[in-house]
């Protein structure tokens, strides 16, 4: 079985990985997408005051 | 260290230079006894010590931290322990979102003649963070981050 | 200049003079009634009349009134001025015959007993009065009413004038005592209030210059823009109405506070019945009584004018007491005993010393005790605890008792007195908290101004160049006060002597290069030591090191880290704790 | 003159960074005339292993944005500073921690109790959570390890220039860039694209002297245009703040959050802050100061905003 992997998927906003397992013929056998990046915003934002949030939560995404 | 009642609590004491410190000698020439564990650093005025070096004797391994000045009103420098009295609070809730207990940054006010008091708050303050345990910020905490200065 | 001739003597007088003033300056004497040097003439009581024998209207006339003309012939002395001066002395004393001052005119004129129907008025209708409020006062609170036989001064409607400004110049000007201020007769306790009793006086005994001053309060020219009686008549000219306090700038090398203190305010301690019950006097009222020069001529007296036959003097009022003050005032024991031996000595009378302890510490006082103690007072070794006027036995009848605990003999007496002299304590003066701030001295916790050291510097203060003596740094007594105050002169004179200061070495600094301007540390200097200067866009704080003590206040707050503490550093301080971490406080 | 060789990589991060290389705009050619971007995942298609296949020192300048939060940014640190010659610590979390930073207020656990629990949006029954390894059918596939703290840049490797905002302003990283093409970069460890002064220096409003008798929250009160924002009672950070942004916030009425961290002296920024806050507090005894300080309702949150990791403290105790 054959592996493909993409590290970092590119060109977009994030951090992505790939891996993509093909079979014998050479046809995807499955593949799958994952998210090594977390930061925790739904934690951190917690006992902040709510006025303050509209200037935390740009900070998800910036692009 | 061999255990919990073993634990010897490392407190930094920021006396000032008029009323505190005095207040500390005089506690020595009375040959008052109180716990070696509060190391003093002598400032002119409780209006010198820095919220930061509440945090830095902190970071630095300090268990507690004792800020002593003149009592309001006495200060030499006519308003400098007002601004003591001003950080202190706002410091402490910070400290507590830090998550370190009230106990362990204590602020009293010590005139040159309370000898008696310095030794009584010294030695309260001993075994409270005795009780408290070690804070060990710099062993305990650093380590989670592993950080590098 | 005119001449003219009274009494065939030739006189040169000023123009504008009138015939009554022309003869005073010769000394030829016209009786007046309604006359007076600082109101306009009013001519209604005819006394003055004078007869005019050539150069003017022939006849009598008022002299008060008449002007001097070129070639006046005036007679005082003629037959037709006696007749007419008699009849006016008559009418009056048929109208006024109790009041002394008409009767002793009509004496001079040899009237016994006038012809015609006899009332009983003090009042003569001279108009002194009602022209003195119009034109002194400028009130106008006052004037006839009626004519004729009705006619009567009063104010409108007889009630009491919203107009009247109080301030007694009817009263002072009525020549009969027709007219009578309200509670101006009253017991001469009332006087030993210090305070100024007229609008122009003297401070007070010792004041230096001794120059009398005007009450603006209370003098009738600052109040209604009217009066100038003494401007008028000062003969030295020195009375000046704009002259007002000027702040004037004085560039010193050294100051020296000697502000003194505040007597204790007997009222506050309620149960010693002071401002409430006759005949319970401060201490200092007491000093007024005794002086020869006060409003009793140096007699103890109780209110009603009698000298007491027994006196109770209280200790500690306001001192060494949780409720006033907690410290000892140490002048109170030795004035007790002084004002002891005055009531002894003046009046003879039984005298109670009650006191908590006696100290008499300084030379010469312990042995004024002992004198006291042979001078038969009697020391009762407790506080005051009140002072009433419910009598319980026949023998308290009419006096004040006083309730105490006889410490040594262990009881609580009833001791009936007919005084009270309470002996008050010393306290800061109200404003010691503002002085202290305009010359950044601190005050210790009883208030007082401290000194910079209770041993090694005590008429310093933690300002360099202001020095402190007297009372104003804690209480003491004259011969201390004295000695700290040529000590506080020699201090201020050697550091002038000196020529410069010498400043603390531990300042604050300001770096420019980093400071923003943001103004934080400006307002936190208890020395006012931060200036703010301008600079191409904001401006940056700057330290003044003359000025800077070294509290580092500013260092502690400064956001930006641009101020720095000359030997107590940030990297210092670091280092020390961290040395001390490192050696293992305690472990 | 051969051309520079660039790199910018993004650790956790937003984004935004990347965008405020973006607004340099039609100079960005003047970028690409002086330079060849080696690396650059949200606009070029680069591979991690090709990073990893470069010599030492292959890349003259690395500009790396965003925080340390796992073992993919450490691992991408470490290996982008052994291939450059200079290492940028770019934008203020990579400086500071920035807001991924205050993510310290948990650990590891607080985070993914949060996230993968307790959240109304979460539907996790399961109580799956990210692995560090995971066997499927087909093989065993990994995630980054999460760690417990998250920290800077410059607490995971040795950094040469810290070129701090959130984001940079465009015309600083600008005057950066001019700055390493003519090779006229400061002496190293130095923070570039900044004031020396806080940003006090660059707001346009009137200071006075400071007394602060209450502190408002934005419903409290409509600020006055031209005068500081600290006085009318809004905690504005400004003045324990590194200028360089040009008091952007501030002139949009809003209060400075601090995302230029401390000025050169000060060790802490967050307890700076706290100290020249209390001190103009308009109070002289207990009770009045308490008055004022509870109505600070976030300490931690607002004076260490972008810089809880570059604390003293550096995180909150679990």
């Amino acid at each position: 079985m054959q592996r493909v992997t993409i590290d970092p998927i590119t060109r977009l906003e994030g951090h992505g990985k790939i891996e993509i397992f093909l079979d014998e013929a050479g046809e995807v056998a499955n593949a799958y997408f994952q998210v090594p990046e977390l930061r925790g915003f739904e934690r951190f934002c917690e006992g902040r005051p709510v006025e303050e949030l509209p200037r935390i939560t740009p900070r998800i995404c910036g692009v | 260290m061999s255990g919990e009642n073993s634990f010897e609590p490392r407190i930094i004491g920021f006396l000032c230079r008029w009323c505190s410190y005095q207040g500390a000698d005089l506690a020595g020439t009375s040959r008052r006894h109180y716990p070696s564990n509060m190391v003093p650093v002598r400032v002119m005025c409780s209006g010198r010590v820095d919220p930061t070096f509440v945090l830095k004797a902190i970071a630095d391994g300090a268990d507690g931290v004792l800020i002593c000045g003149c009592h309001p009103g006495d200060c030499h420098y006519q308003s400098g322990n007002f601004n003591a009295m001003r950080r202190y609070p706002l410091l402490m809730k910070a400290l507590e979102q830090f998550g370190i207990e009230k106990e362990r940054v204590r602020l009293e006010w010590i005139s040159a003649s309370e000898s008696e008091k310095f030794a009584l708050v010294v030695k309260e303050m001993t075994e409270t963070v005795r009780r408290l345990g070690p804070l060990e910020w710099n062993r305990r905490v650093f380590q989670k981050g592993q950080r590098k200065t | 200049m005119i001449t003219l001739t009274i009494n065939d003597r030739r006189l040169q007088v000023q123009e504008g003079t009138t015939v009554l003033q022309a003869a005073k300056s010769a000394g030829i004497q016209i009786p007046t009634l309604c006359y007076h040097e600082a109101l306009a003439p009013y001519g209604a009581c005819r006394m003055c009349l004078v007869e005019i024998v050539a150069g003017g209207r022939l006849g009598l006339s008022a002299s008060c009134a008449y002007p001097a003309q070129e070639g006046l012939v005036v007679r005082t002395d003629s037959s037709r001025v006696f007749k007419a001066r008699r009849m006016v002395a008559e009418l009056l004393l048929a109208r006024c015959p109790n009041v002394p001052e008409i009767q002793e005119l009509a004496q001079e004129m040899g009237i016994e007993r006038p012809r015609f129907h006899i009332e009983d008025e003090r009042c003569t209708l001279c108009g002194l009065c009602v022209r003195t409020c119009e034109e002194i006062a400028g009130v106008s609170a006052i004037n006839f009413i009626q004519r004729g036989t009705e006619r009567e001064v009063t104010t409108p409607f007889a009630v009491p004038s919203e107009a009247c400004i109080a301030c007694g110049a009817c009263a002072l000007v009525c020549p009969t005592g027709a007219i009578v201020i309200d509670g101006a007769e009253e017991i001469k306790h009332r006087e030993l209030r210090l305070g100024p009793a007229k609008a122009i006086h003297v401070p007070f005994l010792q004041a230096v210059p001794k120059a009398p001053l005007i009450d603006p309060e209370q003098c009738i020219h600052f109040r209604t823009g009217k009066c100038g009686v003494c401007e008028r008549f000062c003969l030295s000219n020195a009375i000046d109405y704009e002259m007002e306090d000027e702040e004037v700038e004085i560039e010193v090398g050294a100051i020296i506070l000697a502000t003194g203190f505040e007597l204790f305010d007997c009222s506050r301690v309620a149960q010693y019945g002071y401002g409430r019950l006759p005949n319970v006097i401060s201490g200092l009222e007491f000093e007024r009584m005794c002086n020869a020069g006060g409003p009793t001529g140096g007699k103890v007296l109780r209110e009603e004018g009698r000298p007491p036959e027994s006196v109770a003097i209280f200790h500690c009022v306001g001192s060494r007491d949780e409720n006033y003050n907690e410290y000892c005032s140490r002048v109170c024991c030795m004035y007790s005993l002084k004002f002891a031996h005055l009531v002894r000595e003046k009046t003879g009378s039984k005298v109670y010393e009650f006191y908590i302890d006696m100290r008499a510490f300084g030379k010469g006082y312990e042995e004024f005790y002992k004198r006291l103690l042979m001078e038969d007072v009697i020391f009762i070794r407790g506080k005051g605890a009140e002072v009433t006027d419910v009598a319980e036995t026949p023998e308290e009848q009419g006096k004040l008792i006083v309730k105490c605990e006889d410490t040594l003999l262990g009881i609580v007496r009833r001791i009936p007195v007919d005084m009270v002299i309470l002996s008050a304590g010393l306290e800061p003066r109200r404003d010691a908290a503002e002085v202290a701030r305009l010359f950044s001295v601190n005050r210790s916790k009883d208030g007082f101004f401290l000194e910079r050291h209770p041993k090694l510097a005590p008429v310093e203060t933690a300002s360099d160049g202001v020095f402190v003596a007297g009372a104003c740094q804690g209480p003491k007594d004259i011969p201390d006060s004295v000695a700290q105050g040529a000590a506080a002169a020699a201090g201020a004179l050697a550091l002038i002597d000196l020529g410069k200061v010498e400043i603390e070495p531990i300042t604050a600094l300001i770096d420019e290069a980093i400071c923003s301007g943001c103004k934080i540390c400006i307002g936190l200097c208890p020395y006012t030591a931060i200036e703010f200067v301008s600079r191409d866009t904001t401006g940056v704080a700057q330290v003044n090191e003359a000025l800077c003590k070294g509290c580092g206040i500013c260092v502690a707050a400064c956001p930006a880290g641009a101020a720095t503490q000359r030997g107590y550093t940030t990297q210092q301080i670091y280092g020390e704790m961290e040395g001390a971490l490192r050696a293992g406080a305690g472990g | 003159m051969a051309k520079l060789k660039l790199a910018l990589y993004w650790a956790a991060t937003c984004g935004g960074c990347e965008v405020a290389v973006l607004d340099l705009n039609e100079k960005i050619l003047d970028v690409a005339a002086a330079a060849d971007i080696y690396l650059w995942p949200v606009a070029m298609d680069y591979k991690y292993k090709d990073a990893e296949a470069w010599p030492d020192k292959f890349i003259d300048v690395c500009l790396f944005n965003g925080a340390i939060r796992n073992s993919e940014g450490e691992h991408l640190a470490k290996l982008l500073r052994a291939k450059s010659k200079v290492m940028v610590a770019f934008g203020s979390c990579a400086c500071f921690g920035g807001i991924p930073g205050l993510a310290n207020v948990a650990d590891r656990e607080g985070v993914f109790a949060r996230v993968y629990g307790e959240t109304p949006s979460t539907d996790n029954r399961d109580g799956t959570r990210p692995q560090t390894s995971f066997a499927v059918p087909e093989g065993e596939l990994t995630l980054p390890h999460f760690y417990d703290t998250v920290k800077t840049l410059g607490q995971t490797v040795p950094v040469d220039y810290f070129l701090p905002g959130c984001p940079p302003a465009a015309k600083q990283i600008w005057a950066v860039v001019q700055a390493i093409v003519a090779g006229q970069l400061p002496p190293p460890g130095s923070f570039v694209g900044v004031a020396e002064k806080s940003v006090c220096e660059e707001c346009p409003r009137v200071k006075e002297e400071k007394k602060v008798t209450a502190f408002l929250r934005p419903h409290q009160v409509i600020p006055q245009p031209e005068k500081c924002l600290l006085e009318q009672g809004l905690v504005c950070c400004g003045p324990a703040t590194r200028g360089g942004c040009g008091a952007q916030c501030i002139n949009a009425n809003m209060p400075c959050r601090g995302c230029y961290g401390p000025t050169e002296r000060v060790t802490d920024q967050g307890a700076k802050m706290l100290s020249a806050i209390a001190s103009i507090i308009d109070a002289s005894d207990e009770a009045g100061v308490k008055k004022v300080v509870d109505q600070i309702v976030d300490p931690l949150g607002t004076f260490y905003r972008f810089g809880l990791p570059n604390s003293l403290l550096t995180r909150v105790r679990v």
